[in-house]
């Protein structure tokens, strides 16, 4: 066990990442999700990213927990402790661990290969054999051998395991059995390890008070509670990674807080539809007739929603479309991450058309901004696209505890009632009569007089059909206007500023949020300031124009390949291109600052050469 | 041509219970083609819903894309309506419908709309049982693109200019059968006299129910080779039941009673009155229903009337427990757990 | 008679708007279109718009001819001679006469509001009451009232008779009572205004011969006979307005081409799909297994297509879609003519996708281009985007005489037959072996070694499913770096330069050609000289970024609300957004130089006000 | 896991007429559920391939997006395959079917693909006629995305955590039936000797040929509460009419002859013999097979095999009038008119 101290370079407390390579089906998530449960339970900030295939059972699958007191956000893209579970890919596995760093596999088979890196250490646990003399049957044995690991990986690194028994204790209830069970496997990892290897590792884990106040909880969890919150009654959808848990979230809160537990009545509607265009239809309906309603999905389904969008669009019909956007194009990576779809939602559907759009960067703001999106499509009478990704909506994100202001109340905009109806004198539904663009809106049901007729073909301020040329465009300039007044009710940009003056500056969008920051330290430390805005809307808020104008140089960070947020700025607001410079990742995981750092490093390196 | 029409005041029209004249449920001038049949299922509409005397304000309608899907501003201006996009209507109906089933739900759609670009969303809203009147008006090509045939045209069926049509026809009547549906009727424009009590009951039937209305186009579909042409149509027009719709009835279910009719009570009120032209024929028989309208091959007539009745099956509200207040009429406070809740909530996610 | 030379200002020859205003479903289109064949064979360039409502019979309609003797392209936005046949309209049609201008009405009815204007020549002639005495049946009756206003015409302006009867016997071949009966008719009016108004007006069609060597045909035929001479096998389509047309006109070449006397076989597809999912899964099928197939649809079907298109691109099927363009969002004015899908094209589809478009700007460039399109879609095995639209499609324009080169030969890729792959060792679908991004393609059935899986998942270059990313990235890297090879193999701009040296520019596309090229000249009259750009393909070629950088100010000139052609301008050259200047029109009629002339002439002002 | 899998080499391994094993009609490794029926179903293709001896560049494999539509990329390495959109599968197939009618398309699909996303597709697949083995691996649940219930779930099938479906399912033989399919055929993945023969008619069949295989989804629907679990289908399978194909058989068409089988010629070559083993069974009579289906849930009998044939119904190209040679490999000189007619063509338009 001697070596294993030499070989490690420093002593690395509650700052290193833990990998877990398995293989999809077995069951290793939720030992991978308690490891890092009880990480942050310790009071340790954790960054988890969970990487899996397309597939249900049988490939490979990765689990990064990222330690690091210093709180970032993001991945680090390295990996000081590999558990490398998976004979398929342990040649990569070994590649890809630190110089310095561990392995721990598992020694039931002796396997040489794993020795062959000098700077890195290989720790053998017998999982397989231990477990399969601890249980019986088949399956147990596998899951059992994940919570070994679980064990062994907490007596190496200093991991409380009071700590993960209480979340044990917690995950089966009063299932006992249960509890017995995974706390035995857990503890056979562990006495092997405190036998073998009783000296510990240079990299730790210590108790810190860094995550009170905090949860854990993904995106699209966090969104679906937004959707309750938001009192969203609606929602229809059709299955696609990865936006799936976002109805899934839905469904089990309103289960839990919207049954009439007399009746049996429910207080929501989930259909799922028999595609996205009959899913984003249903919601259009739902909407037109009054209630909040959504309609979670991923690139794929906004593609087949676009005519039914410009269709609400132009009939001005108020409706949410959660986009958990995934690598493409066409059916693409379905487990990878981007952040692809900013151009086709920000124009979708034929014609001249604009939408309102939403980018949360974290769970938090994804319940947030849920709440905010219904806001804004009752009071814009539009589609609103909150704009996530496979990241953000599902991994576990470690975020401050989300806040309630019970004295909410939505804003259904301008809607109105049977008494407003009987007091005026004539309805006319697309009337400009605050000249703010928006317009009058009645539901079926309410009055007669309220009656209108709404229709994706030409129509008049009135509600009538229309194929004259000046009709039609007031509508559609009026259109035009009520978006641009949008650029100011969209969740505002949030702007960091580095401590020296800085004449460049990056900005970025969603997910990247972490890994900016993180890349901002970096480059300050290389004498490199930088100034940082993200947006959180469209149109975008006028201080987005003004942000770029302050500066010579912004770098456009995001995850794509052609630079659609970049095209989004250069389109909307009045910024001069060539100050735009992109910075793009679309390798489908999620986003770590080196490429950040490398792509600004090497741009002002070129402008070095240059001057 | 505006969609909401001024109160009109027509002395000597008969008013209803709800004290309104057939003119307060008629909409905006119709502009399609002189003889349309979609223009008679559009009168026998206004005159179902007055006399039924249902508020013009509990309607909405929803329709797709074409000639027939036009129709829906063409009757009751004091209703709201969608027209949305092309073969998606029952979507909308569906989305609507959950979140206020209190409105009555007609849909208007066209072969094209229903069988060709919208034949999933057509047979989805069966599956789920979607409480609504669903009136497809067949006239066997794309009005609206001028003239195309449609999945609905008959083998052997012409065009204008003599090209026969040479594939299978889809019978709107025979899907809904074997997709589940509990109404299934099949009327003809030139009809009122059948096809306004039709209406009648469909409404007030509580789930799907589907009228393929045979209503000729007379500018692309209504010459000599046509099967779908007023003079085909009449030529083999055959009644197999005889539907009369009774508001208020007494409590008779089930079972022919003397006068030879078979009675029906329906949950949202009112009796059916079912008489059968073919002694034979039983509406509760699916497995007779598909085989006899199978059989149209065969002997070229249209069998008309209520083809099918199951008036038992839950609707889509009833399968998804909504409750009796719609859920657009909920109060925020019935919505959100409110702060505590959040609190509470978020200790399973330390 | 004599009030009528006396309230005319001057004579007009071959220079003045003949418009007829109608009701749809009276069979008047062959009326009118008779009317214009007439002056164009007297060898006088026309214009010919026809304007008419989404429905089927008994609303107004307007066919607009301008005989222009110095051959410009574009409507007028005039109209010196109304035929005012709809009542309902009589007002709007009086109102838009040009002062000194002309109105022929029906006087079977007295109609003294058509009197009301004090320079407008009113001309009663009793059509109805002729015809009813003329003809027996109903509907002959209608249909005659419109060949007897085509004789009222050519008797007050001059039009050959002699040229008119040609048509009509051309028209109807051997049926011989039909040209009787419409002969008839034509001299009924012809008769009547002969006697009535023996003087002619000062509106007068001569000949000339400015037509020799030129055919009117409408975009829709042109691009089907397109498709016939590019060796194209398979077409799916959906009837939608205004593209219907145009799978009519490649039916019927085809029935005229390419069916086998004597076996009746066909030597082409056409399918008729239950939408336009359907109808681009089909073209998207048939390209896939080699042959030139294509789709011809309008915005509600582009964004229907969506999904597929992203797969072509992805999968690299080479399909080509013409997309035949009406005003939008939504159903938007179905018979109205608008540019408005040109962003949507250009990236349509989810997640980063770029595509190849065209821009025809009139029938004679839709024959051409339907060949370059299939030529394109094979080389780049890509989707290829014809953007065409109502205006060009719908419309009779008189072009050049259409060519043909016999020594033609399809440009069929990179396309491995059976003889090379039986001599190569191994083929991978997706090797970049020529370092071009273009890869090789085999067909089905052709040999096993050819075999491979076209899919829109992750894939690598050989074909072969992947999630990794460096694999990924290379082929979507390929991808940008394929279609920016595209630049100089589509249709290259057009340029005109105006004789005066100039530091200002118009850019512009498609149909708007006509308009720009007159308001160039009315500029030219006003001291304002421009040079001038028409952009054909997309990725932009060189020459344009050149000519924009020649030039201080660009106005972009285009038919739709937002400004999409500057769009794309800005995005994909280097060119300054400032440069560019929007001039919008998007009214829904087809371009005339109006909108152009004042948007120029109002910035220009503005620029004045400024300086 | 490359789709191009080396020539194997296997001495031991028995040879069909093109001198192939059955490694040749392999392909590459699946990364379905160890124990998912759809496996079955790869190993029953590859099986009923080589005994054909058809060549394996002869077929071409189309599919959407599911764990069922994934497969085409487990056998058949040799073959073209294209992995479309989900539920798009049958469009691509027409497309490519109308251009090189050469080959043997075969469509993999699932419940979901084909039921749900994809019904209208399907439905207008089987009117046109295409000529295709349609093969739609039938779990109940959507398993790619981890266990929804599909439109072909049972009312009362539950999910692992026992939530019943409620919505009447869609029966994908009996919508073929009634979309005028004129080979259609129920299976299970876990009885190879009734689907490898089914599958060798349905390839030889001119025309649609639907074969709805019951395959179990080991990972979401093999529980206790499924109506598609291994256990549930072995207890309620009910073979109503077992198949065998016999290539190159002697002209004798029609009805049943001495040992009980009926004997139907195909026109792509080969016969096939019907044994029944419901005696009153007619695989003719398109009501009765219909009755037949409708019945199930009845008595929840799973009745399998060939239930409905007729081989006489024109395909897509027949309807169409393709020629002999196909279209994609007509020289270019066939499809252009050339120069001269272009100019006499123009006439017409002076
Ligand atoms: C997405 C889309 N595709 C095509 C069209 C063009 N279109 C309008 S109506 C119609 C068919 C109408 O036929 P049907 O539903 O039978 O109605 P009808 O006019 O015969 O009453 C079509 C194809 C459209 N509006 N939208
Ligand atoms: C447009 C689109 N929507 C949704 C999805 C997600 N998705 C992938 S497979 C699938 C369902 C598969 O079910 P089924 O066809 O029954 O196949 P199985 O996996 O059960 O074999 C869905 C919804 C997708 N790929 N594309
Ligand atoms: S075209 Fe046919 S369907 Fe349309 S309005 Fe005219 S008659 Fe009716
Ligand atoms: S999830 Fe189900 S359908 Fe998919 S591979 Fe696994 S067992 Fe088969
Ligand atoms: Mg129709
Ligand atoms: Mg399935």
């Amino acid at each position: 066990m001697k070596d294993l101290v030499e070989t490690a370079s420093e002593v690395r407390v509650n700052d290193f990442v833990l990998k877990i390579a398995n293989v999809n089906g077995t069951g290793s998530a939720s030992a991978n999700g308690l490891l890092m449960k009880a990480i942050f339970r310790m009071g340790v900030p954790v960054v988890g990213k969970n990487l899996f295939p397309s597939n249900i059972q049988g490939l490979p699958t990765w689990y990064e927990i990222r330690l690091t007191k210093d709180a970032y956000m993001a991945r680090s893209g390295t990996a000081e402790f590999m558990v490398a579970m998976n004979a398929e890919t342990y040649k990569q596995d070994l590649a890809e661990v630190s110089p310095g760093g561990f392995l721990l596999y598992d020694s039931t088979w002796p396997r040489p290969d794993l020795h062959t890196r000098e700077d890195v250490t290989a720790i053998g646990v017998p999982l397989a054999r231990m477990c399969n003399e601890a249980f019986e049957n088949a399956r147990t044995r596998v899951l059992m051998k994940n919570m070994a690991y679980v064990g062994a990986v907490a007596g190496l690194t200093g991991l409380d395991v009071e700590v993960i028994k209480e979340l044990v204790t917690e995950m089966f209830g009063t299932k006992e059995h249960l509890i017995t069970a995974n706390m035995k496997a857990i503890n056979i990892g562990l006495d092997y390890v405190r036998e073998h290897f009783p000296d510990p590792l240079p990299l730790k884990v210590e108790r810190m008070d860094a995550t009170a106040g905090h949860i854990m909880i993904d995106g699209n969890t966090a969104a679906a509670l937004g959707c309750v919150y938001a009192g969203a009654t609606f929602g229809a959808w059709y299955p696609i990674t990865p936006s799936t848990s976002l109805m899934d979230g839905f469904k089990s809160f309103c289960e839990k807080f919207r049954v009439d537990k007399e009746t049996g009545e429910k207080n929501f509607c989930i259909v799922q539809g028999e595609d996205e265009l009959a899913s984003v239809g249903m919601a259009i309906g739902a909407g037109w007739n009054g209630a909040r309603a959504f309609t979670p999905t991923s690139g794929p389904g906004i593609s087949l929603m676009s005519e039914f969008i410009g269709f609400a669009y132009y009939g001005e019909v108020p409706v949410v479309l959660f986009d958990v956007q995934r690598a493409g194009p066409s059916t693409g990576l379905p487990t990878r991450t981007q952040q692809c779809d900013l151009t086709l939602a920000a124009y979708a559907s034929h014609g001249d058309t604009k939408h309102i759009l939403v980018f949360p960067a974290n769970p938090k703001e994804c319940f947030e901004m849920a709440v905010q999106s219904f806001d804004l499509a009752e009071r814009f009478q539009t589609p609103v696209f909150f704009m996530t990704d496979l990241d953000i909506g599902m991994n576990d994100w470690m975020v401050p505890e989300f806040e309630w202001d019970d004295s909410y109340q939505p804003d259904r905009g301008k809607l109105l009632n049977k008494d407003e109806l009987e007091a005026i004198e004539k309805f006319y539904r697309y009337e400009d009569k605050d000249g703010d663009g928006i317009t009058y809106r009645t539901l079926p049901g309410v009055h007669p007089k309220g009656a209108y007729f709404t229709r994706g073909s030409g129509h008049n301020w009135k509600g009538g059909y229309t194929e004259d040329a000046d009709e039609y465009k007031e509508v559609v300039d009026r259109l035009v206007r009520k978006w641009k007044s949008a650029a100011d009710a969209v969740p505002g940009p949030v702007v960091r500023r580095c401590d020296a003056p800085a004449s460049r500056a990056i900005i970025s969008v969603g997910g990247c949020d972490g890994a900016v920051i993180e890349a901002m330290d970096q480059l300050a430390a290389k004498g490199v300031n930088l100034n940082y805005l993200r947006v959180r809307g469209f149109p975008f808020n006028t201080e987005v124009e003004a942000f770029i104008a302050e500066h010579d140089e912004v770098f456009v960070v995001e995850q794509n390949r052609d630079a659609q947020l970049r095209t989004l700025l250069v389109n909307e607001t009045d910024a001069p291109k060539d100050k735009l410079v992109p910075v793009l990742d679309y390798a489908g995981m999620a986003a770590n600052p080196k490429f950040i750092v490398e792509g600004i490093t090497a741009y002002l390196d070129t402008l070095g050469d240059a001057a | 041509m505006t969609s909401m029409p001024k109160p009109f005041i027509d002395k000597h029209l008969p008013k209803n219970k709800l004290g309104l004249t057939v003119r307060n449920y008629e909409g905006s001038m119709s502009t399609l083609c002189a003889g349309c049949g979609h223009d008679s299922v559009t009168a026998a509409l206004v005159q179902a819903f007055w006399e039924l005397s249902l508020a013009p304000e509990s309607a909405a309608k929803v329709s797709g894309i074409g000639c027939s899907s036009k129709t829906t501003a063409y009757f009751m201006g004091q209703s709201h309506g969608i027209n949305c996009v092309h073969g998606r209507m029952p979507s909308v109906a569906t989305g609507a419908n959950a979140v206020n089933g209190d409105l009555h739900y007609i849909g208007i759609s066209g072969d094209g709309d229903s069988l060709s670009i919208g034949f999933g969303q057509f047979a989805h809203a069966i599956r789920r049982n979607l409480n609504m009147l669903y009136i497809l008006e067949n006239n066997g090509v794309y009005g609206l693109t001028k003239g195309q045939f449609s999945a609905a045209a008959d083998i052997g069926s012409t065009t204008k200019k003599g090209v026969p049509n040479e594939q299978t026809p889809i019978d709107p009547c025979i899907q809904a059968l074997t997709l589940g549906a509990g109404f299934v009727a099949r009327a003809f424009s030139g009809d009122k006299s059948q096809l306004v009590p039709l209406v009648k009951a469909a409404l007030m039937h509580k789930g799907f129910a589907l009228i393929d209305v045979i209503s000729p186009c007379v500018t692309f579909n209504d010459h000599a080779g046509s099967t779908k042409s007023y003079a085909h149509t009449y030529k083999y027009y055959h009644p197999l039941v005889h539907t009369d719709f009774v508001a208020h009835a007494e409590e008779i279910t089930g079972e022919y009673a003397d006068d030879g009719a078979m009675r029906v009570t329906l949950h949202d009120g009112g009796e059916l009155r079912l008489r059968k032209t073919d002694t034979d024929y039983d509406p509760r028989d699916k497995a007779q229903a598909i085989e006899t309208l199978m059989m149209n091959g065969g002997d070229g007539e249209i069998r008309t009337g209520l083809l099918y009745l199951n008036e038992d099956m839950p609707d889509m509200h009833a399968a998804n427990k909504l409750p009796q207040k719609p859920l657009n009429q909920l109060p925020y406070e019935a919505l959100n757990p409110g702060k505590a809740a959040l609190a509470s909530l978020q200790k399973r996610y330390r």
